[in-house]
C-alpha cells in the first residue's frame, strides 16, 4: 500500500490532484482511495488531502500519518505546516518550486518542478491562480513511478475534459523537467 | 476631500478566517461601529459561526453566542430578558444572521421576536445564498441566479422565483424601526444602526454583503458589486421609522444587465430573462416610490 | 469545575496574510490619506498610524493619519487597491 | 391519619409544579402551550400578572424558540424554566442538545405524552425516552408532591459547580398533571436556604468578550467536552444523592437518591418501573404480598444518570426481575429494559421479562400489573405488550 | 488484482448515493442544505436540471419541512427521498416519528456528523443514534459501494408490504461521504427488476376520503398500532435477510444480512463496531492476526432493528468482546455497548467491553483499536474513552 | 329576497365534535363548498385536527392529512408535487390551519412554499388564538384581549401587542393571490376561494373564524361578532390579486367600542386601552384605502 | 399487511346531538325559506328539503327548500335562531 | 378506600366537583385524589371524573372501575354512557333528577335530588347552564355521610369564594332534599 499525502492551499486544487492521482490508478487496475482532510477554512487557507493506492480493496479508513510520498502544491503552506510530518526516512516529497531539490536542506527524498512557471507558461489559470495540479501528477509519476503518464492522461481527460490537451502538456512537462534529488 | 466620518472604533479584530474579499465581515465590522462595546451578538449557524476561527478562538471584542441555525430570534428574545432582569438594560442584544438564516429557516423565529416587541436588533446580512455551505439556493437569492441547488444545465433551472424581501415582511409586520443597507456605503449603514439605537422596541437592518465566493466575481469587487446593486436598483436602500418611510434614489443608475453581467452566477442569462428581471425591478422601485410619496 | 465551551483567545494569533497571493502595497507618495482603503478592508489589515501635519505627501490630504498595511493579516483581496480614489495602491506578487 | 401543615393544600400536578417554579425564584419563563403542560405555564402566567412571582414570562412562537430562549437567558446567568410535552418536546430536540452541550442548568418540566400519529394527547413516556441521550439529567415523578421537590431540587442539582447540566422533570400526563391531590408547600425561606442564587461564572458580559459554544475541528477540544459532560453526568449522581438527603433534613421529606425501593426486601419477584405505573405497582405489591406472594418495586426515579449500581443491589435477592418500559423503542425492545439488562449483564443471572405497557394512555390497571408477576412467576421471558388488543 | 467492469467509476460517498438515489427511480426529492450532506443533494439537483433523472427536486425553507414535504408526497404515492446530517437530522427529529407512525416507506441518507456545541462538521454517529427509537430501520455503511447498494435496497426493503417502514442508511462523514473510491455502478434493466414501481394502497385518492393521521384516544387503537410497529420492525429482520440475499444473487455483491462477521471465526477477541471505524477494525484484525492476537470483527449493519440473535451468535466463541461506539449516549453509557449487553443478557457470560471513540471526527487511528484489543487481553472492562486528551 | 347562491353540496358532514357555534367549522365547509371534491386538505395540530372526532372517524368527504404543527406549508408542497407527478395536476391542494398554525409555529413553511411558488392554497382560519389547547395568545391575537397566557391580573397583562396580519406578510412577500374573509359573509368567501382556483400558483386566504369557547361570548353569536368585526373594521375584508387590491367599505359602521363589549376577552379594557385599539384600527382603514388607491 | 392509522369512518355516526341543552324548533308558518339558517349552521345539521312551490306559507319565500333540522347532529348553538331574519326558530328547553 | 366516579357534559362542573369533594375529605383528615378522565370534546360532550377517598396516602393510580359511588349530574349522559359500569351490588348512584329514586328502575341504591331546580331558584347560573356542582355536593353529603357539611362549606368557600355563600345555600337544599331509594 502507498500512501500519500498533498498540501496545498484553498483553490490550488490539492484535492482534485489527490483524487486524480487515485483516478490514474484506478484505472490501472489498483484498488484507491482519495480523501481531503476537510476544515471549515475559505478560499487561501492551507488544505491537505490523501490518496491511497494498493493491490486489494482498501479497508484502512484513516488518515495518513506516515506517507510514503509527500506532494506540496505551495511552499508557502510549510510556514505554519509541518509537511514532512509522519515521513519515514525513505518518503519523498515533491515541491512545486524553482529551486533545485538540494537547496531545499530537507533531510528526505526530494524533488522539485517549476509546476507554477508551467501553468503560467501554458495559460492554465493565470499569475494569480494558476492551476498547477496536473504539472505536479506529472513530476509523481517521473519521480515515484507509481503510475505511468498514459494513465495521467487518462485521468484527466476524464476529469477535465475541457481543457484536457493542455493540462496533458503541462503533466509532461512537469514529467520531463522535474528534478529528483536522490 | 474628508476623510470618512465613520467612528474609529474597532470591535472586530484581525486575523479572521473570512475568505479574501468577504462582504459579509465588513458588514459586522461597521455595525459593530456603530452599536459599540456594550453589545452582545447572537450569531446562527453561517459563515459568520467560522469566521471567528476555531474553539479557543474569538474575533469579536464583544460577547458573541453561537446559536442554532433555527434559533437567532427566540436567543436575543431571551438575552434581551434576561439581562433587563439583570439590570444590564444599557447593553445592545443583536441577532446576526446571513439570508438563509432570516429568510428561510430564521423567519419564524425573527417574526415571533419581533411581534412580541423586545428591544433588540436583528441584523441580516444579505449575501443572497446559503454560502457557509457552498452556495445554495435562499430565498433572498434573486431571480436568475445559479446556485448549487438551482443549477442552469439543460433544463436552465436557476433560480426562477423573484427574491423574498425580508425587509418589506419586517414592514408589513409592523415592525417600528426597518432599514435596508449595503456595505459600499458604510456611512449609510452606520447611520442607520444609530438612529435604529434611538428606538426602543424590535429594530430590523438587512444589509446586502456581497460574496466573492458565491457570486462568483474577483474579490477585489466587493464593494463595486455592492455599489452597483444599488445603482442598479436591484438592492434599494430604505429606512422606515415608526411609520415613516425613505427611500434612497440612486444616482448614476446602471442597468440591470450591467449588475448582471458583474457576476458569473448570473452569466447564463438571457435577454428574455434579464428582461423578466429588469421588469420586476422597475415595478419594485414604483412600488417603493409610491410609498414615499404618503 | 466543568469544561464549557467557550473561546476566549483573540484572533489575532492567527495570521491570515499567509493566505495571501498578492500584496498590496500602498505608494505613499500619492497617497492622500483618504481612509477609503481603510474603510473597506474587510481584514481590518490597515492600521491608521499618525502621521502628523508635515508628512503630508501632497495637496489633496484628508486627514493626519498615515494608512499602514498589516501583512500578517492582509489576505491580498485587493479591495483597497480597487477602491483607492488615486489608484496609489499596487497589487504585487509576493515574493517566495 | 396525616398531619396537615399550615401550607397543605390539594392541587393538580401542574399546579404543584408552578408552585415549585415559584419557590426557586425562577427569573425568566419561556414556553408554548400544549396540552397537557398547559396550565403550568397558564398557572405562572397568571401568577407573573398577580406579582406572585417575580420573573419575565414569555409566551414563544414554538417549543424549539422556547428552548433557544431559556438558552439565552440562562447564558446571561438567569434562572430559567421552561415545560413542554410530546411534539413539543420532539420539536425542540435540536436545542436540548444545545442547552447541554453548553453547559446550562435550565431545568424544565415534562408532561410525559404519547406521540403521534395518531394524535394522542394521553400519557405515555415515549417523548422523554426519545431525549435520554441529550444530556439532560431526567427524573420521573410519581406524586404530585414528587413533582413540586423535585423541580426545586433540580435547580440545586443543576447548577452544582461539578454538575452544570440541564433537568428534566416528567409528569405523567393527566394521571399526575390534572390530577388533585395533596400538597405540602415548603416555606420560601427554607427553599431559600436550601437553594442559594445562581451564580453563573462565565455569564455574558461584555467586559469579558467571549464566543459562547464556537466551534471545534477534530483535534480541539471537542472530545474532551463530550468526555467531561459524560463524566460530570455520572459524577451528578451523588450530588443527587447529597441534595435529596439534605432536602429530607430540611423539609422532612426522604424520596431516597436515584431509585426507590419498595418492598424488595426478601422480594422474590421484583418489578423495575417509573413514574405513576410505579405507584400503582407499588399499591398492588402491597395486596400481593398480603396473599403471600413476594412482591417488591424498584422505582426508578432518575433515569439520567442511570442507576445501574443501585438498581444491580436492588434486585440482588430476588429470583425474577420485570421491568415496565412506558414507551416503545421501535426495533429494540424496552429501552429500561434493556438497559437493566446492560446492568445487570456479568452481575446477576436471573431472568428479566420486558413488559410495555400503558402506551398511549392506556391505562396500566391493577390486574395488568398482577398479570406481569404471574407472568414472571410461570417464567416468562422476552418482550410482553400488556394489555393489548390481539391479532390484526 | 479487481476486475473492472464497464461501469465500474471512483466517486465519493455522496456521489454514489446521489446514483443510488437515480438508479431507484426516486420521483421525488426534498432537502436542506447542510455540510456534509450537501454534495448529495447538489448532484441530484444536477442530475435533474440535466435531466438524467425524471424527479422533482424542491429544496425547502429546513429540515423540518423537507421531512414533511416526503412525508406528504409519499403519502400521495410517490417514492421520496431526502438527505441531512447532524443538527438536520435533530431538527427533523419529530417529523421522523410523524413519517414512521404513518407507516411511510421514505428513504433517507445521513451523513453522520458530530452534535454541537461547539459546532463541529466531522465525523460520529450521535445523530443517528439519537434518532435509535423514532421507528426508522437505520444501517450504517463502510464503503461507497455499499451505501449506494444499501440505498437501492433500502426502498425494497421499506416498501416491503410487511415491512411499511421508513428507511435511514448512514455515511460517515467526510470519511465516507468525500472520499472516492471504486463503485461499481449497476445497470438500469437490472435495479428495475430488482425494485418494482412504488404501489401504496393507501395512497391519497379523492374517491376514497380518508383521514391520514387522525387521532386515538387509549382506548382507540393507538397501543395497537404502536404495537404492529413494533413487530413490523422485528418482521423486517427477516426481509432484511431475504432482501440482502436476493440482492447478492443479482449483482454479486453479498453483504450477508444485519451484520458482517470477519474473521470471527475462532476470534479470541471479537470487537463490535459500526461503519468505517469496522473497517479500518477489519484492517487491524488482519494484521494482529498476522502476529497471533485473535481477532475478529462484528460489524453492524442493521442497528434497527437490533440484531441481537446474530451478535450472540457471533461472538458466541469469544472470550471477551468490545463494542464501539462512535456516539455518546450522557449518563447511561455507549448505546451499542448497552444493546449488546442486553442482547448477551442470559445467553454469554464473556466480558464486555464499551469503547468510545472517534467523537467529533477525532481518527480512529490503527494503534487506538490495537489498544482496544490490548485493553481487552488485559481483561479491562467498563466505560473506556479512546484518544482523549487526559484530566482538564 | 333571493336565497343564498352559495353551494349546495356538503362536502362536511355532520357529527363532528366541534363546540357549539364553532366558527371554524364553517370556515371549513364553506371553503369546500368554493373548492370542490377533488381537494386535498393538510390540517396541523389544531381544534380542526380534532373537530373530525376520533380514529376511525372522518368528517370530511376528501383526503385530510393530519400534519404535525409545524409543517403545513411544507406538507401542501409535497402534496402538490406528488400529485402532479402522478399526473393528478386537477387536484387542489390546500393547506388549512388556525392562526397559531399559521401566524406562529406555521409562518416559516407557510413562508418557504410561498416563496417555491407552489400551486398550492393556504386557508388560514383565524380565532385569535390557540384554541384547541385552551385559548392562549397567538401573534394573531388582538391587541387588548385576554387569554390564558395573558391574563389581565394586578399587572394588566392583556395582550399589548398588536394583531400580526399574516395576510399583509403574505402580500409583502409577492404571493399572487392573498385574500381576507370571514363566516358572516360566506357569499364572499366563497367567491374568494373560487377566484383563487383560477389562479395558478400560491393562494393565501385569512378567514376570520369567531371562536364563542375563546371569545367568551354566548354561541348564537358567532355569525354576529364576525360581522361586526368587519363593521367595526377590527377584520378588513380586502383581496389582492396579481397586483391589484380591493378593500371592501363595510356598510353600518360599528365602533371598536361596540364590538370589543360583544365579548368577554375584552371586558377590563379601560377607555383609553379602547382608544388605542380605536386608533390603529383607523390607522390601518387608512393604509388600505391608500393601497387601494393605486 | 400492516396496520396504519386511517381514519374512514363517517361521524354521521357520531349523535352530537346528545349535547344540545336547547332546541331550536323552526315555526314553518313565518319561514320565509331564505336559506340563511341552513347557511349558518356550523354543524351541518339543518337539511334543504324539498318542500314544493305548493308548501310556500307566506309571501316573501324565496325557495322551494324547506330548512328541516336534524336533531342528531344540532347542538343547540342557537346560530340559527339568532340569524333568522324572520325570527322564526325558538330556542325551546329540551324536555328530559 | 373510597372510590367515587362523576359522569356529566363539558361545562357542567364534573372535574370540579369531583375536586371539591377531594379538598371536603382532604380538609377532613383524609388522604384523597381526584382526576378527570380527560377526552378532546367540546363543551357539552360527555366528561367523566374520579375522587378517591383513603385513611392512608393513595397509591393506586388507575381509573377507578368499581365505583362505590356514582354521581350523575345529567340524566342526559345515560342515554350514551352506561353510568352503572363497574358498579358493585352495593354501591350507590346520585342522580341530578326530579324523580324519585323508585321511578328510575336502576338495580342500585339510587339517590335523587333536583339540583337544577335548587341552581335556578337561587341564581345560579342560568337554565341554559345551571351551576349543579355544589348542589350535588350536598346530596352525596347526606346519602352517603362521607364528608359532612361543615367540611362541604369549607371546600366551597375555598373553591368558589366569590359566590360561596349561595353556593352553600345550594349544597344546604339539596342536603335537605335528596330522595334517597335505601
Ligand atoms: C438545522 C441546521 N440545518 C442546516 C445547517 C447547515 N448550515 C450551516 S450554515 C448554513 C448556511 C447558512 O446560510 P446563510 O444563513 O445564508 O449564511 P451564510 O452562510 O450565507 O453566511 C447551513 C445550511 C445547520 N447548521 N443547522
Ligand atoms: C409542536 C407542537 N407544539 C404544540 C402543540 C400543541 N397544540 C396543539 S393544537 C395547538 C393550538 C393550535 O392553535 P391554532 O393554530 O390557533 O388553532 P386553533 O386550535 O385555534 O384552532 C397547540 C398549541 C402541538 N401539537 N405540536
Ligand atoms: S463564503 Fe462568502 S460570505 Fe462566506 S466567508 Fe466567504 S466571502 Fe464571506
Ligand atoms: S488587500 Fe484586502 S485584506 Fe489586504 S489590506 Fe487591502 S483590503 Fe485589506
Ligand atoms: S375552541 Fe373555538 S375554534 Fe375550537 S372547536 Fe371550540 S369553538 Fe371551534
Ligand atoms: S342550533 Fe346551531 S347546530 Fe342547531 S340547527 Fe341551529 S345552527 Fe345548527
Amino acid at each position: 500500500m502507498l500512501e500519500v499525502r498533498f498540501h496545498g492551499r484553498g483553490g490550488q486544487g490539492a484535492v482534485t490532484a489527490s483524487k486524480m492521482l487515485a483516478l490514474a490508478s484506478f484505472l490501472s487496475g489498483e484498488y484507491v482511495i482519495s480523501f481531503p482532510f476537510f476544515g471549515t477554512e475559505r478560499r487561501g487557507a492551507p488544505v491537505t488531502a490523501f490518496t491511497r493506492i494498493d493491490t486489494s480493496p482498501i479497508l484502512l479508513k484513516t488518515q495518513v500519518y506516515n506517507p510514503d510520498v509527500v506532494v506540496v502544491l505551495d511552499g508557502k503552506v510549510m510556514e505554519t505546516v509541518d509537511v514532512t510530518a509522519g515521513m519515514k526516512p525513505d518518503s519523498s516529497i515533491i515541491l512545486n518550486s524553482p529551486e533545485s531539490p538540494d537547496d531545499l536542506g530537507l533531510r528526505f527524498k526530494v524533488a522539485t518542478v517549476d509546476a507554477t512557471r508551467i501553468a503560467i507558461d501554458l495559460g492554465l489559470g493565470n499569475r494569480t491562480n494558476p492551476i498547477i495540479n496536473t504539472a505536479m501528477l506529472g513530476a509523481f509519476s517521473k519521480s515515484t513511478g507509481v503510475v505511468n503518464m498514459d494513465q495521467i492522461r487518462q485521468a484527466i481527460s476524464e476529469m477535465s475534459p475541457s481543457r484536457a490537451d493542455v493540462n496533458v502538456s503541462a503533466a509532461e512537462k512537469a514529467y520531463n523537467s522535474v528534478r529528483t534529488g536522490w | 476631500m474628508m476623510p470618512t466620518s465613520i467612528p474609529q472604533q474597532e470591535l472586530m479584530e484581525p486575523g479572521h478566517t473570512a475568505c479574501q474579499g468577504c462582504g459579509a465581515t465588513l458588514a459586522m465590522r461597521y455595525a459593530l461601529k456603530a452599536l459599540g462595546k456594550k453589545t452582545v451578538v447572537s450569531v446562527p449557524a453561517s459563515c459568520w459561526a467560522v469566521i471567528p476561527g476555531a474553539m479557543p478562538n474569538r474575533t469579536l471584542d464583544i460577547p458573541m453566542v453561537y446559536t442554532p441555525f433555527a434559533a437567532t430570534g427566540a436567543s436575543i428574545s431571551g438575552l434581551r430578558e434576561a439581562l433587563d432582569i439583570r439590570g444590564d438594560s444599557d447593553y445592545n442584544v443583536v441577532g446576526f444572521a446571513g439570508d438563509g438564516g432570516t429568510a428561510d429557516i430564521g423567519l419564524q423565529s425573527l417574526s415571533g421576536a419581533m411581534e412580541r416587541g423586545h428591544n433588540v436588533f436583528y441584523i441580516m446580512y444579505d449575501n443572497e445564498g446559503y454560502m457557509n455551505t457552498g452556495v445554495q439556493r435562499s430565498g433572498s437569492t434573486p431571480y436568475g441566479a445559479e446556485t448549487t441547488t438551482t443549477p442552469v444545465g439543460l433544463e436552465r433551472n436557476f433560480k426562477k422565483q423573484q427574491k423574498k424581501i425580508v425587509a418589506d415582511i419586517m414592514m408589513a409586520q409592523g415592525v417600528p424601526y426597518v432599514a435596508t443597507a449595503t456595505i459600499a456605503y458604510p456611512e449609510d449603514l452606520i447611520r442607520k444602526v444609530q438612529n435604529a439605537r434611538k428606538i426602543t422596541g424590535p429594530k430590523f437592518i438587512q444589509i446586502l454583503a456581497p460574496c466573492p465566493t458565491g457570486w462568483y466575481y474577483p474579490p477585489e469587487k466587493t464593494i463595486e458589486v455592492s455599489r452597483m446593486a444599488v445603482q442598479s436598483r436591484m438592492f434599494l436602500l430604505y429606512e422606515y421609522s415608526e411609520g415613516k418611510f425613505r427611500l434612497t434614489k440612486p444616482s448614476r443608475p446602471v442597468t440591470v444587465k450591467e449588475y448582471v453581467q458583474s457576476q458569473k452566477r448570473f452569466s447564463h442569462m438571457d435577454e428574455n430573462e434579464i428582461r423578466i428581471l429588469q421588469e420586476e425591478v422597475d415595478r419594485r422601485w414604483g412600488e417603493l416610490l409610491e410609498k414615499e410619496s404618503h | 469545575m466543568v469544561l464549557v465551551p467557550l473561546a476566549d483567545a483573540s484572533s489575532r494569533a492567527n495570521h491570515t496574510g499567509l493566505w495571501r497571493t498578492l500584496k498590496p502595497v500602498i505608494d505613499y507618495s500619492s497617497c492622500i490619506r483618504c481612509e477609503i482603503c481603510w474603510k473597506f478592508c474587510p481584514d481590518n489589515a490597515i492600521n491608521l498610524e499618525d502621521g502628523g501635519s508635515a508628512s503630508s505627501p501632497n495637496q489633496k490630504v484628508a486627514s493626519f493619519s498615515i494608512p499602514v498595511i498589516d501583512y500578517n493579516y492582509c489576505k491580498g483581496c485587493g479591495i483597497c487597491a480597487n477602491e483607492c480614489p488615486e489608484k496609489c495602491i499596487e497589487m504585487e506578487f509576493e515574493e517566495e | 391519619m396525616r398531619e396537615i401543615g399550615s401550607k397543605a393544600s390539594i392541587m393538580t400536578g401542574n399546579e404543584a409544579v408552578a408552585e415549585g417554579v415559584r419557590l426557586a425564584r425562577v427569573g425568566f419563563i419561556s414556553a408554548y402551550p400544549i396540552t397537557p403542560q398547559t396550565t403550568i405555564v397558564e398557572k405562572l402566567a397568571e401568577m407573573v400578572a398577580n406579582r406572585e412571582i417575580s420573573a419575565r414570562y414569555v409566551e414563544v412562537e414554538s417549543e424549539h424558540s422556547a428552548m433557544a430562549a431559556v438558552f439565552a437567558s440562562e447564558i446571561a446567568g438567569v434562572r430559567s424554566y421552561t415545560a413542554t410535552s410530546s411534539q413539543g418536546l420532539l420539536y425542540m430536540h435540536e436545542m436540548l442538545h444545545w442547552v447541554a452541550g453548553q453547559r446550562l442548568p435550565v431545568v424544565m418540566s415534562v408532561v410525559n405524552r404519547a406521540i403521534g400519529p395518531p394524535w394522542n394527547i394521553w400519557s405515555d413516556q415515549s417523548d422523554s425516552m426519545n431525549q435520554k441521550d441529550t444530556g439532560w439529567i431526567q427524573v420521573y415523578s410519581e406524586s404530585n408532591q414528587e413533582a413540586m421537590d423535585t423541580l426545586i431540587m433540580g435547580y440545586r442539582i443543576a447548577e452544582d459547580s461539578g454538575v452544570m447540566l440541564p433537568f428534566m422533570s416528567m409528569e405523567d400526563a393527566f394521571i399526575l398533571s390534572h390530577t388533585s391531590e395533596q400538597v405540602l408547600i415548603p416555606d420560601q425561606d427554607l427553599v431559600d436556604e436550601f437553594l442559594p442564587e445562581l451564580h453563573l461564572d462565565f455569564r455574558v458580559d461584555s467586559d469579558h468578550p467571549m464566543g459562547y459554544g464556537s466551534y471545534s475541528t477534530p483535534d480541539g477540544p471537542f472530545m474532551e467536552l463530550k468526555k467531561d459532560m459524560m463524566d460530570s453526568m455520572w459524577k451528578s449522581a451523588d450530588t443527587i444523592r447529597k441534595v435529596t438527603q439534605e432536602f429530607s433534613e430540611i423539609f422532612g421529606r426522604d424520596y431516597g437518591g436515584l431509585i426507590e425501593e419498595y418492598m424488595t426486601e426478601g422480594a422474590e419477584y421484583i418489578l423495575v418501573a417509573s413514574g405513576t405505573v410505579a405507584s400503582t405497582a407499588k399499591y398492588v405489591a402491597g395486596k400481593m404480598r398480603e396473599n403471600g406472594m413476594k412482591v417488591g418495586i424498584v422505582r426508578i426515579r432518575y433515569f439520567r444518570p442511570f442507576p445501574a449500581e443501585d438498581i444491580v443491589r436492588a434486585v440482588k435477592g430476588a429470583s425474577h426481575v420485570g421491568v415496565i418500559d412506558r414507551s416503545v423503542s421501535f426495533g429494540s425492545g424496552g429501552a429500561m429494559f434493556n438497559e437493566v439488562r446492560a446492568a445487570l449483564y456479568g452481575r446477576s443471572d436471573v431472568p428479566v421479562t420486558g413488559f410495555i405497557a400503558g402506551i398511549g394512555g392506556r391505562d396500566v390497571r391493577e390486574e395488568d400489573i398482577e398479570g406481569m408477576v404471574n407472568m414472571m412467576a410461570a417464567g416468562k421471558e422476552g418482550n410482553v405488550f400488556i394489555n393489548v388488543r390481539g391479532g390484526k
